[in-house]
């Protein structure tokens, strides 16, 4: 497309560098009602930072009632690692006055609070930001011209805040034309006007707040994506070889499902929308018996159905990949906010000793390596692997170096190839090799493939020695895949008075948080734990050099004081410093909540958020 | 389940030595003596003569249940899955490999009542695999509980008064769950029985057998109304052959849906017989058709290609 | 029914007491297919024991084919504590060669093989045993008469045993007119044709073998009832006052079922068999909020269906009383076999944070008050309970005093009471009371019940604090009735080397190996923990006492190296001292087991079953 | 549901008022500006105003769904359960108390997908209750996935390319399920759904009643072919009068299952009224027929009684 005439050219922005502060980095809350397109917006500025090398991370929430309502976006952007989507607010750009109400407190003192003079009267009396009004609502129907009403704010919005920011306009408008090329011509024009008139508001009006990113850091060489949690670990899976899946829908798992009944048929895979989780979980496994890696997944609820077919999975040791992307429970619970608490069902929800893998992903990129791994254990072990992810990653978006994806890729086939007069489904003394329906077996013998206690040919016993035969080869191999597990990196202090563990989204908090803490003098050091099942080798060695192990998570401290993963390193080492940090609002964590944690622990006053927080507007 | 899929050209290269009865049997059957389940278990070594698919392109499947014990029974690659849940994972072999012959055997418990959702689901995908149902009137494996096909009256653990609740009509619910072959058979009629195994096999699509196949330890006697030398009565559907005789209006017509269900409201031990045929193409074959279609809009890119360019989109 | 002529004079035995040895108690394994009914015999047996003021208790195996085979059924009666159905039999009957040759070895050396010599032709050069053949197929044949065939062997053998140990003639001629009552007179008398046969067997072929039990301890005043471990509980239920209840068919819940079924008529109840586990907990569920208390259980796969309905029942805060009668698994795994692996999803098996109640047996009688315990629990903190027995309970015969129902039977009927102004379903400083539809509410606001996160009233919220607010309401008061649980009794040596703690169907093994273990001289002491979740107060302390703490379960060891319930206490407790004994043979406990498993954590050699056995014949 | 079963009598002594609307209305509806579901509301009040049921006898129950966010909306006891297992509560319910009145609401997706075989056997078993299937096409809640009565072609987020699989037909499966009760509506045609709402209310069994409900948001215009004023038709099924004139041969005879199940297979938009019913006893009636035999047998002998009496026999 090209760009109209208004725009202008890119990189020559009304202001010269000089006139701008420069910014590190910088935290934009955009409030208003999920119909003003904020996301989509937020969107774009989270796109634009990943094409410009930046680091970004994106939050959002969303409404409770069907019908849409207040939302917010809040993106992140800059340089250095950007770990957490930020607790506090340097940018606050409010759409109504009940966005101005819910969120100023947000916004960290010396912030700016940009509003829609239109709609938002801010309280006069509050000095404590500098407030910006722009008539932003009569300026875009202005613009835009008046059979759209107000639509087109938000773009309005994106136009002001490259700006205030001089971002670069040439890649927006590649960005609008992209996401709205396969419209009609005059949604992209409208577009570019409501942008155009944002962009053009007088620098009068924006009070001197004017700021210039600092260049980011040399490049890793390869490019930057963006993308959130979801689409990262779908596409990961296809890179680890999925090709066939079964799924329904519920959320946050929801777009799992859609983008790989989307994308699958270019791979010539299928996936298939089933009458439910428990058909979805049989699809699955139809589908890896017949000799695919496949994938199932849910959110809670679903994965609630699923227990009977993932301890068949278990029992018949049929490789699977199953996903869960937590959201708050127990039963519907809070269907669009971010838990952790589905760890010990993944482990233990199964009736019987039913071993099997748990992995989590610690933040969007890892997303997509925790696929391959996945796929990878799945295969080696004949076994399901389950990942853990949360609504949180599920939506957020982050900007991360494209993987090599000519280095990565695996494309598993059925291995139809004849077997040997040896074949045996399940050798108490080797790990289970299913032969897929297709492949022959030279003893003319064809294999059982079983949920009952069988003998090594999948043929059904009550023998109490094979019971126990069987039991230990299950749990034998998860213990090999155990310790055959990296042992997980200490970040921080390699000893001192706190290690703190996590696992699954905290991650990004977490290191902040110890960052912090180390700033204000404590002697803090981080492991966060990607397989929670089986667990790595060594974690006992790292917990003694520690006075306190705190266990970090986004679950209930249950009846005995423990979250989950804290519960199941305490029944592991039994080592009473382990001790247990938790909650259940469910919202992610925010670093002043894990630093005044650690510091309340270690018998020091809690920081009222005053603590070593870089300057940044 | 079709013979039209093509088989997979496996690696052996000697002439294949034909496929016997004596290569298909496995463990000696577990069933009581004189249970119906023998009857089909030999029909189905039949069929399987006679269709002569490679032996390692056949599966067998099933629930939990006397008859889904099957898979144990039969020398083939076999699967022993959950109680009810049978169709969705012979669903998925059946997509994931159209090169196998896909064969699910259950009972009435695990397929009308744990299972009947599924049935309805699989049917209406039409997915292109075949399904013996081998209805015994009650709960055999677990000692004699009332089934969904139990008759009112019938005396069992859980109705030892005789059971209340209204049976399913099993040929009603197979006609209206969209399976495209709809045909019921007895186990004591071996050559109807195997003649029905044989068509639903051939036919391509999501195809139903219901053989009543009587449990002599919990439900003795429970079809003798349809067996002729117990003073029964085994009446045939008579199929048109729409040769424009004036008899032919009277015959069935296997594609008329009403017809089918009508045909199935009659009194017990009501008709036996093809209820329904219909050509409707199969999930298979209309998965392949999304499948074609990706892979002309991405100009059959490989599998590489297809998602370096997707996450350049994500650039 | 009038004894036929034939029979002896009740107390009349052909040989008088002097002749006799007495015995204390006696293990007899009777070794046969099942369809020769040696579990009526086994179950006459044990009720003529109960009958006599004796203890008792049983042991019987399920044949893996539909149409039966080889079965075992034994039973051990007497005099002072009986535990254990025993490791070894003082009296094997072998009725085909197969049952002698696989059950010679579990006769102890000089006890007394039975066998059919007209199908068994034992080992001549095996002299441990005195060895006795009747020609018990052809005797009974002759005895009854053609047409029967062998039917009627079982009682034959009765009569033999009768004659043997001098058992009350008239008593057991009770029992067979009670069992065959309703069939045709000629049943009846075939069956004490045969039984007379037995019993008609001249001493002489009998070697000498001839016993009196010893006369029984005076008896507690009340009668002895004798049943099953599945309709001890079943009665339990219907006295704590279960009315109402759903469930689907499977081993070896289903006679539990099958019982309530044909029973809760008589009391105005209901029970559904359902379409399927799901639809059962639905149906329970639906009872429980029309004001019943209810019931629900299955085995473990259908507890694995239940999983989603078990976690509404937690966040909607419903009464209900769910039971699993385990059996092998994982997945389908070992129908007919014991094991207690569903412990872990007991209390973790749903998604989110969901906590609730988890009891278990410890035998037959305890079936019974268990059940009246979690319908206690249940009504008082408005909670599901689980309740934990398995299938060596199930089917296992004992004697036990009739409990006093005049005083504990309970009858709860739906509360239907008006509620006033200040009604709220979940209040956040009470236990939840729900108001049944019939109630009406002062207000005239009718409250919701609710699987979303709600407020006091039941209406939804994604508020962050209230869902934090109601996380901890639900849990605690899952904690005060953990508070609120009695400490658990000691026996055998309060403070020492070894304290054995165990849950559930072990506690007699257990209980008799303590007492061989303290007769060879160690210190051992034990716990049988009937509450799983909340775990009971002051454990800490008592284990404190003792060197090692052993937890005994029939289930896997897991991949670190501990069962379920040593995983719980080591989660909870982080003593080091914590271990595990675990087995997955699908077989109860023998003493000798656990005994060995002691003395080898001791550093002491294991016995080989030549430890203080009391002799017994 | 009928209205026969007895109101128990509840303690206030003063006279009632007379239930309104505005008693009824609860938390203002969360739905989207224009969904269908705001009328099927409604019809409800209006139902509930006519039947004058005891405020604090009437139960609302649902699923999970735009649609059944019901129970919120309506203050009367509610319970919101879990997707698709709403039958089986209510069921639960109707059997626990048969002095209360159930009424069910739910989506298509919560009724014929994951909760299709609980409508079966809850059907089959004839349970007192109404139920209310406000069938959208389409998976609202979860904003746009292709549901079992979404029709080939539907673009949705699960098919984008349009829907492949065969939906089911709603009035078909209801019939075959066992309902006693079946009809079908529109929620554009307030006075029509409420007398079909009313007639299932007053029906002693289980009833049924389709009733297609837009969704705006996600299928726009899905039911114009049924809505007059968009250029299309809302024909009306007449109903057999057994007056004896010819004319009456030609209309509905709504005790006839065929023909019940022949009209459902009109071609789109179909018709709307009452396809089938029919007064086979309830569950209700037949389990309190056993408790009456067996309290008989035990001579109404007391709880504590009978069990003392099972435990005699035990000894
Ligand atoms: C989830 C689950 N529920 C229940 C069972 C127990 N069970 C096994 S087979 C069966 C029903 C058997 O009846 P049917 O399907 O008619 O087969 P049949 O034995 O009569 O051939 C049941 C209830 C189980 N294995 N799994
Ligand atoms: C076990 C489970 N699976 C999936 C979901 C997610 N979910 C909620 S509502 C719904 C379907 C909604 O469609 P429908 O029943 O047609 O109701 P509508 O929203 O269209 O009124 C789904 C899949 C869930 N809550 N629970
Ligand atoms: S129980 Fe019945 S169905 Fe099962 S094997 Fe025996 S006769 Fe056959
Ligand atoms: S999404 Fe559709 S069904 Fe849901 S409230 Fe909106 S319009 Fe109604
Ligand atoms: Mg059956
Ligand atoms: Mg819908």
């Amino acid at each position: 497309m090209v760009l109209p005439a208004t725009t202008p050219t890119p990189g020559a922005s009304p202001e010269s560098a000089k006139e701008r502060r420069a910014v590190n980095d910088v935290v934009i809350r955009l409030a208003g009602n999920s119909q003003d397109g904020i996301q989509t917006i937020g969107g774009f500025l989270a796109r634009l930072a990943g094409r410009s090398d930046q680091e970004v991370m994106t939050y959002m929430t969303i409404p409770s009632t069907i019908s849409g309502g207040p939302s917010i976006f809040q993106v992140r952007m800059g340089n250095g690692d950007i770990l957490s989507s930020g607790d506090q607010a340097d940018v606050l750009v409010a759409f109504y006055q009940h966005s101005y109400e819910s969120h100023i407190n947000s916004l960290r003192p010396g912030g700016v609070l940009i509003y829609d003079s239109d709609h938002v009267a801010p309280n006069p009396e509050d000095r404590r930001f500098r407030a910006i009004g722009i008539p932003i609502t009569g300026a875009t129907v202005e613009a835009v011209g008046g059979s759209s009403k107000d639509k087109g704010k938000n773009l309005f919005v994106l136009g002001l805040l490259a700006r205030i920011f001089s971002l670069d306009v040439a890649k927006i408008g590649g960005l609008i034309s992209e996401r709205f090329g396969g419209k009609s011509e005059d949604i992209v024009r409208n577009a570019m006007l409501a942008f155009d008139a944002g962009y053009a508001t007088p620098a009068d009006n924006l009070h001197d707040c004017l700021y210039q990113f600092e260049a980011p850091a040399v490049s890793g060489g390869r490019p930057q994506i963006t993308t959130d949690g979801n689409l990262a670990l779908t596409y990961g899976l296809i890179a680890a070889g999925v090709r066939h899946g079964a799924g329904y829908p519920i959320t946050p798992w929801t777009t799992v499902m859609e983008t790989l009944r989307s994308e699958l048929g270019k791979y010539g895979g299928i996936f298939v929308q089933a009458e439910d989780e428990l058909a979805a979980a049989g699809y699955a496994l139809g589908f890896a018996y017949s000799g695919h890696l496949a994938v199932t997944g849910s959110s809670g609820p679903g994965l609630s159905l699923k227990m009977e077919a993932l301890g068949w999975a278990v029992m018949a040791e049929m490789p699977l990949i199953v996903i869960n992307v937590q959201r708050g429970g127990p039963s519907t619970g809070l269907p669009t906010n971010v838990e952790q608490s589905d760890l010990m069902q993944a482990i233990y929800g199964s009736h019987g000793d039913a071993p099997r893998v748990v992995l989590a992903p610690k933040d969007v990129e890892d997303c997509f390596y925790v696929a391959l791994e996945a796929g990878r254990i799945a295969r080696k072990y004949s076994t399901p692997v389950l990942i853990l992810t949360d609504q949180a990653l599920a939506t957020r978006i982050e900007a991360f170096d494209e993987p090599d994806l000519a280095k990565l890729m695996v494309d598993p086939k059925p291995d139809l190839s004849p077997r040997g007069a040896d074949f045996e489904p399940y050798p108490l003394d080797k790990i289970t090799r299913h032969a897929p329906p297709g492949a022959s077996i030279a003893t003319g013998k064809y294999p059982s493939v079983s949920g009952l206690e069988h003998d090594e040919l999948g043929h059904p016993t009550g023998n109490p020695a094979l019971h126990m035969k069987m039991t230990a080869k299950r749990r034998e191999k998860i213990k090999a895949l155990g310790a055959s597990l990296p042992v997980p990196e200490v970040f921080g202090d390699p000893e001192g008075d706190v290690l703190i563990v996590g696992w699954g989204s905290t991650w990004g908090p977490i290191r902040e948080a110890v960052g912090q803490l180390r700033a204000v003098g404590t002697r803090v050091g981080q492991i966060h734990l990607r397989n929670l099942h089986p667990l790595p080798p060594s974690l006992e060695e790292i917990f003694a050099r520690f006075k306190k192990v705190l266990v970090v998570e986004m679950n209930d401290e249950g009846l005995y004081g423990f979250g989950q993963l804290a519960t199941l390193l305490r029944a592991r080492y039994s080592l009473p410093s382990i001790g247990s940090l938790t909650k259940t609002d469910g919202l992610t964590f925010r670093i002043s909540e894990i630093v005044n944690g650690v510091l309340q622990r270690l018998g020091r006053a809690g920081t009222d958020g005053g603590y070593a927080k870089p300057s940044r507007i | 389940m079709s013979s039209s899929s093509a088989a997979l050209a496996t690696a052996g290269t000697a002439p294949r030595v034909p496929l016997t009865k004596k290569a298909l049997t496995a463990d000696h059957p577990t069933w009581c003596p004189g249970c119906g389940d023998f009857a089909v278990l030999a029909s189905y070594y039949r069929v399987l003569e006679k269709l002569q698919y490679p032996h390692e392109n056949i599966v067998t499947l099933a629930g939990i249940g006397c008859s889904s014990r099957f898979p144990y029974f039969v020398n083939t690659h076999g699967v022993h899955y959950i109680h009810g849940r049978s169709l969705p994972f012979a669903a998925g072999v059946s997509l994931g490999r159209d090169d196998v012959h896909v064969f699910v055997f259950g009972g009435d418990g695990d397929g009308f009542s744990i299972g009947g959702n599924h049935l309805v689901h699989t049917g209406r995908k039409n997915v292109n695999l075949t399904y013996v149902i081998m209805d015994n009137f009650v709960y055999g494996l677990t000692k004699k509980q009332t089934s969904p096909t139990s008759p009112i009256g019938f005396k069992s653990k859980t109705d030892p008064t005789g059971s209340i609740d209204q049976p399913i009509n099993p040929m009603q619910t197979l006609v209206n769950s969209g399976a495209t072959f709809v045909a019921r058979s007895h186990a004591g009629q071996v050559n109807h029985m195997t003649e029905m195994m044989e068509r639903a096999a051939r036919h391509e699509g999501f195809s139903v057998v219901e053989i009543l196949s009587e449990c002599v330890e919990f439900y003795e006697g429970a079809f003798d109304a349809a067996v002729p030398r117990k003073g029964g009565q085994f009446r045939t559907i008579e199929l048109r052959k729409n040769d424009g005789t004036p008899e032919d209006a009277l015959r069935h017509d296997p594609s008329d849906e009403v017809a089918a269900f009508r045909l199935a409201s009659e009194p017990w031990p009501g008709v036996f017989g093809v209820f329904y045929e219909s050509n409707r193409p199969t999930k298979n074959k209309l998965e392949a058709g999304l499948i074609a279609k990706a892979r002309e809009k991405t100009k059959s890119a490989s599998d590489l290609e297809v998602l370096q360019a997707t996450f350049r989109r994500m650039r």
